[in-house]
């Protein structure tokens, strides 16, 4: 058995611990799929595999138990499902054109979530056309609201909904929901004045915790959707750490526009003897300075007038 | 009398009435659900036939519309008063059967519950009624048992027929309104649902005593205590009054008063910390009994008009309705006692 | 034009009364006509308002006695020293001493429910004849929250006042205990003939008011005043509302008849 | 329509966005599954939903679009499935009897994963026995090695796999592979001494790279198995944090008694006015001291004596 | 001559055995596998039948019971060396005809190839084979292409039918071992394998020049130079010294040898930093063109024997014998140059 | 009992000479056999052993020249006080001076590479009649890394002795260049007539032979010598062995008929 066990890694099979058995990785990006899927998914799992599957932390179906001969029967097998998943494909019938940036993983976002800011597979969907197929090891994660249920702090570019509540005080009529659902539920970003409660800007998170509180539509949505932009979390034998804010209030074009920057940021100075051709964008911005990669991170890119971006960020987490 | 009219027409028409009047009806406010991307059909001015929505129930009522959600009684400097100017433009309102119905119930706390009150009389005299037709019944509603799925109390009914508008005219002061566009002439009948999905039976011995049965518990846990229900209700009427200065002036402030909610915590208080009906079912009970007991007893005919607006709105899907057909088993349990 | 009933009269503060460090009565000037038992809605513009019993009626003034237990009695006492407050009022039924009259009238006061009384026992302090008996029992906290206390002396002198305590240090001069253990032991001469007027908090009303039926006085010579939370005194804001009735325009007296309904 | 929305969230449905749908989830314990229960989500969603699922990010389906009084039939449809997945159950035909510790998650382990210290499924698996169902909101996630791509860091309970690695000096032909491999990819807890690796028992994650990259088989596993046990991380609103580390080198049964002694404690020390019924644990050690929580959690813990466990925990994270 | 021996006779023998001699066999180890609940099939003492695993190719060949993986040379005090004492028990190796073609390139090496060696001479002269039966090829096996498929050179053969156990005796000296245990005598035939599934032909005209084909650049990335191919081989019989002084006392040492491999850096790093062949895929070449082209050269025979285990053992599933493949394609591509 | 080739023996530094500061002649006590380019095994016990090629042979003693440049080297230095070292060898082939002889001999030596070839120089100046003619072209990196700058002196007595420093400081008195420079200038008389041996790091070897070949010299007149790791001198260790050879047992001198092959 002759297999180059690189190839077959971009090609989204992995060597596991079985000898000459793989396992094949269906993303689903952003996470939601039609059931229509799933005959073919049990259909490789039962012809090529053990007839399980594993769902995986990044919201995808890791069929495990393959021979490593039936590879380009999978690939054959998987056709239907990378079209119809809509993974960006260089060439059919040979399954995955790259593995290593990882699926785009979404909460289920605002198709049923009340919380949720935005459509978060929708906008995963959107960052997967811009950045795939991509042999970088880059995870980014959407989730819709502050709640992080998707844990995109863990992630090299988290992305968390919010939405700028907008007053209207002729509607309020002072029963505090908002204020206690804030206090309780959220940052306590809002305190009463004269009867209504005042925000505090810098405080907000943009939960969106007062509209959906207030009884009678004194708080209402922006118009305008926002997002929290957080960067470079991971998990890890060195230093797993949560991703720190790198703008507050940024917009889906500026999130699209930083992600494609930080591909050529991180093609001009990872370490090229990094084990597995894997260094985590976090060591390489400690190499740069942090400076260095925000000046490519933010090229081109115009943030909307809200956007707070953060001068410097300093990471912390748990070091071993 | 009846007219059809194309849009054109009908938009003519409001031209024509803005001058007078503020025309109230329910609007979609597209991006201001309480949730991402959901829209919200409320009442709010419109100026033309588009700005209406027809085919949903709005989730808040009319009644903002001569009840105002906050309403300044009077200002004071330091030692004056001094009551605000009122728009003396009157006010149009487009709306259903049982909102027609509603009004009736508002006029009886303002006009009669006690002394007439002043601010809304200011409002509420200058009213002109437009009736929006049902063609079927919406989720929630049971209008039919509340006996309010029809009326004659309009000036006018305006009603969407695919691409014409439908009016049924009441008063004839507004004649000469849509003779004016060249208005086709034809006989309109509006049309009233006449059955709901859901049905209430409020059960003829109903008394006082169903303060005490258990059927009120469960919404102790259920009932979160937002008055959403009370707020999209046409017929509650209560408000709380806000004393408060300026901000950038001290000296210098108002009273007003601002809608209240006997679910919300604070109803009740009094000084010195006492307050009542603790348990949120027993707030359910309160407000319940209000609407098909007790407003009765008082003023001879059922407080609740049966949009199921509350029902609707519940964010802990608590039916109204339902409860209401809980009454003759609590009843029941009472009389055990 | 309809009367502007929200609109508040500004009325001149007389006196200023202080029965203890939180509680002052605050004579006011005020002329037209007033019952004991009927309630100004009192206001500090930019503060609020709040509902205060009358507790005392004279020929230019009506006497309010604020306890200092909310936002808008606060201001009241922070700002007092100003030359007036605002007024708008009197609102409710109050209490009709004609229904009292030729019987053995006893009041039971707890606390500040006194005060909404303190006209009924003026009234029969006065016109001594004009009832068969007259006796008081008004109970308060510890000595500390004893109000009117030279009215309860100067009382004594043609009624029985029964004033106590619920606790009170060793060797007190008041009697101590709830106005209840007082009522069982009460003389009545026909109790056909008796006309009983419980005011003060919820608990007390309750258990003074079965004491009483316990001991065979019918709920018809009953009365008792009910407590609400009360914005325009107008029958419009709707706080005050028992099942049918608005307490600022349907009380706050009631009969116990239609009283005993109206537990919530 | 009139729904106990409390008593449809402990049946594992949810209040949506969409006024009078819901959603079923169906939770996969440790995330791995036969894919002969792929037909039967499908027929649910296709039959009851709108014939999507979403992968969820705690490793299961969650089926949108169910009008609410579908409910029992779904929970007659889900009776298999239940039955299949073994999920504990109080009453047959109702749904899941409880929905508030969240699904036990899992990587997909050892079953395919080299790097994986045990069967990370079967371990997610026993714990759910242990603890199922339970109205708390408990979030326990188990990982195979210190890779943590479980992201185990940001729940309550994170069981990381660990093997403490074994030298047999005389295989070692001191080509330095294990001492790169930790230098490189791991915590560096190895030097050469001497010709052998000399391993910093405090450094060392356990994570297993010496053994997989030994050539000769000097370095081997452990016959017991280890884990590290870090607590109380979590997304939110207020205070995202990465669980800390409490013992190192713990075992499987002192870890169930662990979570099962925190229930109780939980239960004891929960806000009862908490909204939703819902409080993070670790608001609750802060009120009553990490010690209390501590007392409680080892109460009839028997530790193996390699484990470490740490005197009290501060934690950090993100505070909004 | 032949025996079928019971689990319970084959175990009499062992003990039997075992008092003379060190038994070396292919046995599972059974949590020592690289990736967890895994175990792993090599070489270690057995004093019992049911130690030995026979069904599965151990991952580590027989080589270390003659070629330890790490042997003391001498042990020197301050100005003193002092030579180790050697077990003076003999050894019984259990091994496939493969491997004990293997034995035949050891010993060219080590009693050939320069002097002979000293320790492998105190080990090797004391031992025993024990041929272990092949019933079938097992994966990655070349052995038929190599010629190593039957031997004759044992003493014995032992193995497994079903639960008992057969004999084929060659040496006679063991007889009676046998009859003592009262062995069933039988015609016992030993299982050699015919047939591979995996074939190689390595091409007649092969010459030093392929050296330069491009066929060994592939590994330049995909070999990751662990030497685990090296030190699973049966032939490979590289070794390194090591001189090292006790930590606790640092004037006594040892100088000892362990297994060096050419796939792993430092193989040629000469003192002042110079190396060869740093680009693994001319490891790879160097490894492959030892195995099956230089050691022939100098000796007469092939040195790879086709036991796969290189095979069986790359993480980066680099088939060896696939590469031996590609070089008739690697000399056609050299003489083209 | 066969012999244990892996036992060192102990000899005694009778002599060390200072070339640079990291290139000293260790003079040994020794009386056996030994040819230039043979090599012995030198140890410091405890830290290990590095093949030393035998840079002189004399009645009674080797002259060891000995860089410091690994771990082991490091250690003879630090060391070297005491009165021995540990050997094993000779090993390897050497070089057999009778191949040169009659004949233009050139050697070619860059840097340390003049350790090993010092015997032969050696020879033919003591010999000169064994030889047509000899040449030495001596290359080093500075003025500061010259060897054996004594013999340098000496030889140029009788043979042509070029020396080359890679680079140094202006108005230096040496020759600048890599020795590869000297060879095409070098006078022939009959090329079919030379023995050359090149001695020297790799890349010095690889050029130097090529400008050899390029002068028309047969691949059979030249010699080179090999440097690689040995570990046993054995034949054992494996780690000297290029193609089919090992370097410790058929070299490190070969011809460049075989030695072409040699390259790795």
């Amino acid at each position: 058995m002759d297999i180059n066990t690189k190839k077959l890694k971009k090609n989204a099979f992995r060597v596991t611990k079985v000898r000459g058995y793989t396992a094949s990785r269906i993303r689903v990006p952003g996470g939601h799929l039609d059931v229509k899927f799933l005959p073919k998914i049990q259909e490789i799992a039962d012809k090529f595999g053990n007839g399980t599957i594993h769902i995986t932390s990044r919201q995808g179906f890791e069929i495990p138990g393959i021979p490593f001969e039936k590879m380009p029967e999978v690939n054959l097998a998987l056709q239907s499902l990378i079209e119809g998943l809509e993974i960006n494909q260089d060439a059919m019938n040979e399954g995955y054109p790259a593995a290593g940036t990882r699926n785009i993983t979404a909460c289920i976002g605002n198709k049923v979530c009340p919380f949720a800011c935005y459509q978060t597979t929708a906008f995963a969907k959107r960052i997967e056309k811009a950045v795939f197929p991509h042999d970088l090891h880059f995870k980014v994660a959407l989730t819709g609201c502050p709640n992080d249920c998707a844990k995109v702090r863990m992630h090299d570019f988290g992305i968390m909904g919010m939405t700028l509540p907008q007053l209207d005080p002729s509607r309020c009529i002072d029963c505090k929901a908002c204020v206690n659902a804030c206090k309780k539920k959220s940052v306590g970003a809002l305190k009463t004045e004269n009867y209504r409660p005042v925000r505090n800007e810098e405080k907000c998170i943009g939960c969106g915790e007062c509209v959906l509180n207030c009884p009678n539509m004194a708080w209402t949505r922006s118009e305008e959707k926002y997002y929290r932009l957080t960067l470079l979390g991971r998990t890890g034998k060195k230093n797993p750490r949560l991703g720190e804010d790198f703008i507050k209030w940024v917009d889906e074009d500026s999130i699209i526009k930083i992600i494609l920057n930080t591909y050529k940021y991180v093609t001009a100075y990872i370490d090229p003897r990094a084990p597995g051709g894997k260094e985590h964008i976090g060591y390489i911005v400690d190499r740069t300075g942090f400076d260095e990669f925000k000046k490519w991170a933010m090229e081109g890119v115009n943030l909307p007038k809200a956007a707070e971006v953060t001068d410097r960020i300093y990471w912390s987490g748990i070091k071993y | 009398m009846g007219y059809v009219l194309t849009t054109k027409q009908a938009n003519e028409i409001f031209a024509e009435l803005s001058t007078q009047y503020r025309l109230f009806a329910p609007k979609t406010f597209g991006n201001e659900g309480r949730y991402s991307d959901t829209g919200c059909v409320r009442y709010g001015e419109v100026t033309c036939v588009e700005d209406i929505t027809f085919d949903k129930k709005s989730e808040y009522s009319f009644k903002e519309a001569i009840l105002p959600v906050m309403q300044t009684l009077f200002y004071f400097t330091e030692r004056e008063v001094t009551e605000p100017k009122v728009d003396d433009k009157k006010t149009m309102i487009f709306l259903r059967s049982c909102d027609i119905h509603a009004v009736k119930r508002l006029d009886e706390m303002y006009y009669k519950n006690g002394p007439k009150d002043y601010y809304y009389s200011l409002l509420r005299d200058n009213v002109k009624f437009v009736l929006i037709g049902c063609e079927q019944s919406f989720e929630n509603c049971f209008c039919v048992s509340m006996g309010t799925n029809t009326t004659d109390h309009y000036d006018f009914s305006f009603c969407k027929a695919h691409d014409t508008y439908e009016i049924n005219l009441k008063n004839t002061e507004f004649i000469s309104l849509f003779e004016k566009v060249n208005a086709s002439v034809m006989e309109v009948k509006v049309p009233f649902v006449t059955e709901n999905d859901v049905k209430v039976q409020i059960p003829d011995g109903l008394k006082a005593k169903v303060t005490s049965s258990t059927i009120w518990d469960e919404y102790d846990s259920r009932c979160i205590a937002c008055g959403r229900c009370n707020f999209v209700c046409p017929t509650c009427t209560c408000f709380t009054m806000q004393d408060m200065y300026y901000t950038d002036n001290g000296k210098v402030g108002e009273r007003r008063r601002v809608w209240a909610s006997c679910m919300v915590d604070g109803f009740t208080d009094v000084a010195g910390g006492g307050s009542y009906r603790k348990n949120y079912g027993q707030r359910m009970r309160f407000k319940l009994l209000h609407k098909v007991y007790d407003f009765k007893q008082r003023n001879g005919f059922h407080m609740c008009i049966g949009c199921g607006r509350c029902d609707d709105v519940c964010p802990e899907y608590i039916s109204f309705s339902n409860c209401i057909n809980k009454l003759p088993e609590a009843l029941k349990e009472v009389d055990q006692l | 034009m309809i009367k502007n009933d929200y609109i508040p009269f500004s009325s001149k503060i007389l006196e200023v009364i202080k029965h203890t460090e939180i509680e002052f009565t605050f004579r006011m000037e005020y002329t037209a006509d007033a019952k004991p038992g009927q309630f100004f809605e009192v206001s500090m513009p930019k503060y609020g308002e709040a509902p205060i019993s009358i507790s005392g009626i004279g020929e230019n003034f009506v006497d309010l006695t604020i306890r200092k237990v909310g936002k808008v009695t606060d201001e009241v006492f922070e700002h007092y020293t100003g030359e007036s407050l605002f007024l708008r009022g009197p609102y409710g039924n109050g209490f009709d001493v004609l229904d009292y009259e030729s019987k053995e009238v006893i009041v039971v006061a707890g606390g500040t429910g006194l005060s909404p009384v303190r006209g009924v026992v003026e009234y029969f302090y006065n016109n001594p004849d004009k009832c068969e008996s007259m006796t008081l029992i008004s109970g308060f906290k510890s000595p500390d929250d004893i109000l009117f206390s030279a009215d309860l002396e100067k009382w004594k002198e043609n009624m029985e006042v029964i004033l106590t305590v619920d606790s009170a240090e060793e060797g007190s001069r008041y009697k101590t205990g709830l106005v209840t253990t007082y009522i069982p032991k009460l003389q009545i001469k026909d109790k056909n003939n008796v006309a009983v007027v419980v005011v003060g908090p919820p608990a007390m009303m309750r258990f003074s008011v079965k004491a009483f039926l316990d001991l065979g006085i019918a709920e018809e010579n009953i009365w008792i005043s009910q407590e609400r939370k009360m914005c325009c005194g107008l029958g419009k804001c709707g706080h005050c509302k028992i099942g049918d009735v608005y307490v600022c325009l349907d009380g706050p007296v009631f009969n116990y008849v239609k009283g005993k309904e109206l537990i919530d």
